[in-house]
C-alpha cells in the first residue's frame, strides 16, 4: 500500500526473506546477518529512513509466499529475476547478478556441461535448492521431476554430491565457488558457466501493490550506484557493478 | 392425620427391555423409619436411587415433602423437572451408600464440611463447627484429620452417615450400608444407626439384608420381590409371622445363611 | 487469494503421487517398527543387565529426541561412516527406529499383562518356554496389543511430511515444490490437509472397530 | 580454524528459542486440553459437537500441515503471526487435542461413586467438577502429560521448518557455516535429550505433589 | 517297604530376608493322600509350588519318584539341575492352582489336550479321546466346546482338574482349589476329588481349609505353623483330638468362622 514507507520508519525496521547462501546472503557465527543482497538492502532501507532490517532464514521456494502472506517486507536474496516471478512481485532493479554453475565430481565423469545434458542422461540426477532458479532451469529443460532432487540447502547439497546421492549441484557461480573452496574437497570440481543459461539479475522483491516502496527503494539504488557505493559494497563478495548497471528489471522480466 | 412426607405414585422403572418397578406405589410418614428388605435385585436399590434423583423414571409420579420430585408445574400441566428443580428438592433429601463413596482427597473434617460450605453458603467456622459436633456423635472426632485412606471400613462409613447428616436432610436413605464391611466393623455402624433412629426425628429408608437390625431400627417393613411389594407390616409381624409364601422362602433362607433374625 | 479449482484439478495428479510415496514409506515403516520394537522388547526383558540398561537408555534416547534431527542424522552423517542410503530407505529406517520404541512399549506392557498364573499353567503342564511363548503366551498378549499399535501406525502416518526434510518426494514434498513453482500455498497445504484428515478419519473407524474385535480384557 | 564457541552460542540461542516454544506451547496446550476435554463432557450438543470438531481435526491432520497452514494460510484471513506465535499456535492446538482426549479419559475414569455423592450432596455439576472430579483426576492426567510435552517438545523440531530459528534450526545453519554434520547433529540430539529428561523429572515431580493424600488409594 | 515317592530333606526356603521353610522335612508314600493344613501364611502353598518347582530352594535336597528334584549328579557330586532336567522330574507333577489358570483363548477341550500333544506328541485324536473320558469323569463333557469365559468358577475348576490329569502325572497338588469359588460351587468340586481319591492310586497333596473335606480325603494331615510342621497323624486324631496347642486353636478359629468340620 502506499504508506509502507511509512509503516516502517514507524516500525523502524524492514522484515526481509534472506536465504543463508553465502556470497548473496550469509548467517555469521555471531548470528549477524551479511552477504551483497542483505548488506545493499540494509545500506538503502538506511537512507530511505528504516535504520536497521531484521532477517528471516527461508527456502527459496517459501519467498514468495511469505511475502505475499506478510511474513516478508521485502525480499533480498539472489532471488533471480525471471518473468513468472516478476508476475508475482514487484522487483527493483537489478542488483546481484551471476551465471549458472555446477559442482560435480572431479573430472565430469557424466560429461554434463548444460541443463539439456542432465536431461539427456537418464542416470543423471540435479540437486538444486526448492523453488530456486535452478530447479526451474532443469525442469524446463526437461529434466523429470524424479531426477531433479529438492535440497533444503548447499551444505547438504554439497554434502549429498560427496555421497554420490546426487551427481550435480547446481547454484550459481559465486554461491558454488565459495560452497566448494569452504569444503576444500580435492574430488569436487566446478563447471562455470553452464552452456545455455543466460546471466541473472536478482533485485530487491516487494510484494505487489508495494510499488511506491520500491520506487523509493529504486531511486536509492540508482544514487548509489551512480557514486560508487554500490560497488563498493558488493565487488568484495565477488559480484561484479557493472553486470548489473548494464541491463534492466524490464529487460530482465520480459527475457524468455 | 399428617401428610404423608414420601408418596410414590405407580412409578416404572425399566432399563432398556427390563422393566425393573412395574407401576409400584407406596407412601412414608413423616419421622417413619422403613426397612426395604428382599432378595438380591428385587429393585429395593433402584428406589433409593430414584428417589436421591440418581435415577430417572420411566413413568408415574413421586412427592416428596409435598411437591413434586421429577415434575413442575406449567401452566396448569405437569412437565419434566429440570435441573434447577431436582437440586432444590434435593435439599430434602440424603443418602448413605454402600461403598461410602468418600472423597478421597480430602481429610474427614473436609468430607463434613465441603457440601454445606457450597451449597449452603455457610462460613467455615460454622461448617467446621457442626462437623465437629456429627463426628463427634458418630465417634469420629478424633480422625478429623485423617484421610480417608487412613481409616478402616467401618470408619468410613460413620464418616459418610456423618456427612449426609451435614446438610440435615428431612430424608435419610441408607442402602446396605453394613454390606461392604468386615463382619466385626459392622456393629460400631450399626449403633450409630440405632442412635439415629432413636434421637431424630428424620424420615429414614434403610435397605437392609441384616434381619436383626431392621427388626430394631424400623416402625415398618416392606419385603419386596421383582419391582413389587410383596407384604408389609411392622416388623414383628413380618419376621415372625410372614403371611406370603415368598417372604416365608426369602427369610429361610437368609436364616440359613448364617445372618441372625 | 482465492480458491481456485482449476488449480486444484491441474495439481492433484502430483498430489497423488506424492501420497502414493507417503502410504509406502508408512507401511514400510510400520513393518521396520514392529520387528526393531520387538529386538528392543526382548532386549530389555530377557537380556544380561548391561544391555538390557543399554538398550533401556537407547529405547529413552530415541523417545526424547524429534524424529526430524534423526531423519537428519541418518541422511547426513551416516554416510560418514560409509552407511549411505537413498532417501526413502533412511526415512523408512527413520519412521522405524523411532516408532520401534514405542512398539517395544506396547510388547511390554502386553506381555506383563499375562497374568502369572498362565507362565505357572504351563509350566505345570510342563511345555517348554518356546512352546510357552508360542501357545500359551503370544496368543494372549497379541490381541489387546493390535490398537496401540494401529494408534502408533497412525501417528507415524502423520509425521511422513518430515520425510521431506530428507528429500523424499512424499505428499508434502510435492505440495511444497508445487507451491514454490506456482507461489500458491492455499491449495496444496490444504489439500495435504483433507488428504490426512480423510486418512485418519477412515483409520479412526478403523481403531475401533479393532478395539471392538481385540482389547476385551475382561473376558480373561 | 573453526569458530567453535561462536557456533555453540549460536545453538544455545536456538535452544532458548526451542524452550519458549515449549513452555508456552504446553502452556496453551493445557489451557485448550481443559476447554475441549471438559467440553467434550458438556451437556450441551453444541459445545459437545465444537469440541470434538476440534479434537479430531487437529488430531486427524499433521502438526506438519497445520504450521504450514498457521504459517502460510491464515494470513489471507487477516491474521499475520509472527513465527513464534506461529510455531506455539500450531504446537498448542496440536498437542491440547491429544490432551483433551487425555482430561476426558481421566474425568470420567473418577467413577459413578464420586459423581453420584456429589448429587446426593447437592452440589451443583461445576461445584463437582471443581471441587471432587478435577482434584482427583488431575494426578489421573499427569503422567500422559508428561509424554505429551515431550512430545510436544520434540515438534518444535518441525518449526524450524517455518524458519523459526530453533535449536534444530541453527544446528542447520551451523552445518552450513562450517560444512560439519555431526558435531552440530550430535550436539542438538543431546540437547534435546536433556530438556526430554528435564520434563519428566519435572512431571514426576508434580505427580508426587498433586496425589499428595492420596497414598494408598491407588497402588 | 516301599520307598517314600516324595522325601524333602530339610530344606529352606527364603523370600530376600523373609524366611519361609526353615530346615523342613517329610516324606510322602507311593499312593498317599495328605492333607495339609493350618494358618494362613504358614508354608502350604509354598511346599506345593516348590515341588512344582515354580519357586526354587535355597537349600536342602528334595528327591521325587527316586530321583533328585532340584539336583544333577555330575561327577560324583550334586550340582543344581539344568531345565533339561527339570523339564523330565515335571512329567511326574501335576498341579491345580486357587485360580484355575486356565488358558483363555482355548476352548475346554483344547486347554486339556494342549499339553499332551505338545509335551508327549500325542496324536491329536488319541489326545481327544483320553481328554473327553476326562471330562466326562469330572462332568464336563458337554462343555467340551465352550470356552472358559462362560464357566462358572466350579466348572473353571473342573476343567483344570482334567487338564491336570491328562498328562497322567504320578503325583497330584492341589493348592486351595475350592477357595476362589461360590459356597454353592464348592460341592461340584470336592465331589470329583473324592472320586478322584476312591478311583485312583495317584499320590496327592491337598492344601485346603475345608476340614470336613480333608478329614473325608486325607489317609494322613499335617499342621503347619510358620514353616514347621507342628503336628500330624491320621485326620481322626488330628481333628478330635489335636495334641498341640497351636493346632487347638486353629482348629477352634476355623470352626467359629463357621467351616465344619
Ligand atoms: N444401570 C442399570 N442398568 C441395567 N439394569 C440395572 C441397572 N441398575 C440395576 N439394574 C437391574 O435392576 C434390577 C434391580 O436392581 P436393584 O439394584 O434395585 O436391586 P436390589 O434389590 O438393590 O438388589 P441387591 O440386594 O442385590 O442390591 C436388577 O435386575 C438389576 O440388574
Ligand atoms: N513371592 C513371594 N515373595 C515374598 N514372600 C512370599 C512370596 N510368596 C509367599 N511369600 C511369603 O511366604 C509365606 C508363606 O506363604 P504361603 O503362600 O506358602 O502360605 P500359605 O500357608 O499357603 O498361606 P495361605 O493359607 O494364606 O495360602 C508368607 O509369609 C508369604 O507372605
Ligand atoms: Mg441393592
Ligand atoms: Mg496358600
Amino acid at each position: 500500500d502506499e504508506n509502507k514507507l511509512e509503516e516502517l520508519k514507524e516500525q523502524g525496521f524492514a522484515r526481509i526473506a534472506i536465504a543463508n547462501e553465502p556470497p548473496f546472503t550469509a548467517v555469521g557465527a555471531d548470528g549477524k546477518v551479511s552477504g551483497a543482497a542483505p548488506d545493499v538492502a540494509r545500506e538503502i532501507f538506511k537512507r530511505l529512513g528504516v535504520p536497521d532490517v531484521v532477517a528471516s532464514i527461508s527456502e527459496y521456494g517459501a519467498m514468495i509466499p511469505g511475502l505475499q502472506a506478510g511474513r516478508h517486507d521485502a525480499i533480498t536474496a539472489g532471488l533471480f529475476m525471471k518473468p513468472e516471478r516478476c508476475a508475482a512481485v514487484a522487483y527493483s532493479q537489478p542488483i546481484l547478478c551471476d551465471a549458472e554453475a555446477f559442482a560435480l565430481k572431479k573430472g565430469n565423469p557424466l560429461g554434463l556441461k548444460s541443463y539439456k545434458d542432465i536431461a539427456d542422461n537418464p542416470d543423471a540426477k540435479i540437486g538444486a535448492p526448492g523453488g530456486g532458479t535452478e530447479e526451474k532451469l532443469a525442469l524446463e529443460a526437461g529434466v523429470p521431476r524424479d531426477r531433479v532432487i529438492v535440497v533444503p540447502d548447499g551444505q547438504s547439497g554439497l554434502k549429498m554430491l560427496q555421497d554420490g546421492r546426487i551427481d550435480v549441484y547446481s547454484l550459481p557461480v559465486l554461491s558454488i565457488n565459495d560452497l566448494v573452496s569452504k569444503a576444500n574437497d580435492p574430488n569436487i570440481e566446478v563447471v562455470a558457466p553452464v552452456e545455455g543459461a543466460p546471466v541473472y539479475c536478482d533485485g530487491a522483491a516487494f510484494r505487489k501493490g508495494d510499488e511506491a516502496l520500491r520506487d523509493a527503494f529504486d531511486v536509492e539504488l540508482a544514487k548509489m550506484k551512480e557514486s560508487g557505493e554500490f560497488a563498493k559494497i558488493i565487488e568484495p563478495y565477488g559480484f561484479s557493478a557493472k553486470a548489473a548497471m548494464s541491463t534492466t528489471r524490464e529487460k530482465l522480466c520480459a527475457a524468455k | 392425620m399428617p401428610e404423608p412426607i414420601i408418596r410414590i405414585d405407580n412409578i416404572v422403572k425399566r432399563y432398556g427391555p427390563l422393566t425393573v418397578l412395574d407401576g409400584l406405589s407406596m407412601e412414608v410418614m413423616p419421622g417413619e423409619k422403613l426397612a426395604l428388605i428382599g432378595p438380591s435385585g428385587s429393585g429395593k436399590t433402584t428406589i433409593l436411587r430414584i428417589l436421591m434423583t440418581l435415577e430417572t423414571i420411566s413413568d408415574g409420579f413421586i412427592q416428596v415433602d409435598g411437591e413434586q420430585l421429577y415434575h413442575i408445574k406449567k401452566g396448569g400441566s405437569l412437565v419434566p423437572a429440570d435441573e434447577r428443580h431436582l437440586h432444590k428438592m434435593r435439599e430434602k433429601i440424603g443418602m448413605v451408600f454402600q461403598h461410602f463413596n468418600l472423597f478421597p482427597h480430602k481429610c474427614v473434617l473436609d468430607n463434613v464440611t465441603l457440601a454445606p460450605m457450597l451449597t449452603k453458603g455457610m462460613a467455615r467456622a460454622a461448617a467446621e463447627r457442626r462437623a465437629m459436633e456429627l463426628l463427634d456423635m458418630v465417634g469420629m472426632a478424633d480422625k478429623a484429620k485423617s484421610m480417608p485412606a487412613q481409616l478402616s471400613g467401618g470408619q468410613k462409613q460413620r464418616v459418610a452417615i456423618a456427612r449426609a447428616l451435614a446438610l440435615s436432610p428431612k430424608i435419610m436413605l441408607f442402602d446396605e450400608v453394613t454390606s461392604a464391611l468386615d463382619p466385626e466393623l459392622v456393629e460400631e455402624v450399626l449403633n450409630v444407626m440405632r442412635k439415629l433412629a432413636a434421637e431424630t426425628d428424620m424420615t429414614m429408608l434403610l435397605v437392609t439384608h441384616e434381619m436383626g437390625f431392621a427388626h430394631d431400627f424400623a416402625d415398618r417393613v416392606l419385603f419386596f420381590d421383582r419391582g413389587k411389594i410383596v407384604e408389609e407390616g411392622r416388623p414383628e409381624d413380618i419376621f415372625r409371622h410372614p403371611k406370603q409364601e415368598r417372604t416365608q422362602t426369602f427369610l429361610r433362607k437368609i436364616i440359613a445363611a448364617g445372618h441372625r433374625v | 487469494m482465492e480458491w481456485d479449482w482449476e488449480f486444484v484439478r491441474q495439481i492433484m495428479p502430483t498430489l497423488i503421487e506424492g501420497l502414493k510415496i507417503t502410504i509406502i514409506a508408512t507401511v514400510l515403516g510400520a513393518a521396520v517398527a514392529a520387528v526393531i520394537g520387538l529386538v528392543f522388547a526382548i532386549l530389555r526383558m530377557t537380556a544380561p543387565a548391561p544391555i538390557a540398561r543399554a538398550t533401556s537408555f537407547a529405547v529413552e534416547f530415541i523417545r526424547g529426541t524429534p524424529l526430524l534431527v534423526q531423519l537428519y542424522f541418518i541422511f547426513y552423517v551416516l554416510p560418514d561412516i560409509g552407511i549411505r542410503l537413498p532417501a526413502l530407505v533412511a526415512g523408512v529406517i527413520g519412521l522405524g527406529i523411532h516408532y520401534g520404541t514405542y512398539a517395544a512399549e506396547v510388547y511390554r506392557a502386553g506381555i506383563e499383562n499375562v497374568p502369572r498364573g498362565q507362565w505357572e499353567a504351563a509350566k505345570a503342564t510342563n511345555l517348554t518356554a518356546p512352546q510357552t511363548w508360542v501357545h500359551v503366551i503370544l496368543p494372549q498378549a497379541i490381541p489387546p496389543m493390535i490398537p496401540a499399535l494401529a494408534n502408533y501406525l497412525i501417528a507415524m502416518f502423520k509425521e511422513t511430511p518430515l520425510l521431506s526434510a530428507i528429500t523424499v518426494l512424499e505428499l508434502m514434498n510435492q505440495a511444497k515444490s508445487i507451491a514454490n513453482s506456482n507461489y500458491r500455498y492455499i491449495e496444496p497445504m490444504t489439500l495435504v490437509g483433507v488428504f490426512f484428515l480423510i486418512m485418519s478419519l477412515i483409520s479412526v473407524f478403523f481403531l475401533r472397530w479393532l478395539e471392538e474385535r481385540y482389547a476385551r480384557v475382561e473376558e480373561r | 580454524m573453526i569458530d567453535w564457541s561462536g557456533y555453540i552460542g549460536l545453538i544455545l540461542q536456538g535452544a532458548w528459542v526451542t524452550v519458549q516454544l515449549t513452555l508456552m506451547g504446553s502452556a496453551l496446550a493445557v489451557v485448550v486440553a481443559f476447554a475441549a476435554g471438559l467440553g467434550r463432557l458438556s451437556r450441551f450438543m453444541a459445545v459437545r459437537a465444537l469440541a470434538t470438531t476440534y479434537i479430531e481435526f487437529f488430531r486427524g491432520t499433521s502438526i506438519f500441515v497445520q504450521l504450514f497452514w498457521v504459517y502460510f494460510v491464515l494470513p489471507f484471513a487477516g491474521i499475520t503471526l509472527t513465527p513464534l506465535q506461529a510455531g506455539v499456535l500450531a504446537l498448542g492446538l496440536n498437542v491440547g487435542a491429544y490432551g483433551a482426549e487425555v482430561v476426558r479419559g481421566a474425568v470420567k475414569a473418577i467413577g459413578r461413586e464420586q459423581r453420584e455423592a456429589c448429587i446426593a450432596l447437592n452440589l451443583t455439576r461445576s461445584q463437582a467438577m471443581r471441587h471432587i472430579i478435577l482434584p482427583q483426576a488431575l494426578p489421573l492426567m499427569l503422567p500422559t502429560f508428561g509424554n505429551n510435552a515431550i512430545e510436544l517438545l520434540k515438534g518444535t523440531a518441525v518449526v524450524s521448518l517455518i524458519s523459526l530459528t530453533d535449536m534444530t534450526f541453527q544446528a542447520q545453519v551451523v552445518r552450513a557455516q562450517t560444512g560439519s554434520t555431526l558435531i552440530p547433529f550430535a550436539t542438538i540430539l543431546v540437547l534435546y535429550f536433556v530438556m526430554a529428561w528435564l520434563i519428566s523429572l519435572g512431571m514426576r515431580w508434580l505427580e508426587r505433589r498433586a496425589s499428595r493424600g492420596l497414598e494408598g488409594v491407588r497402588a
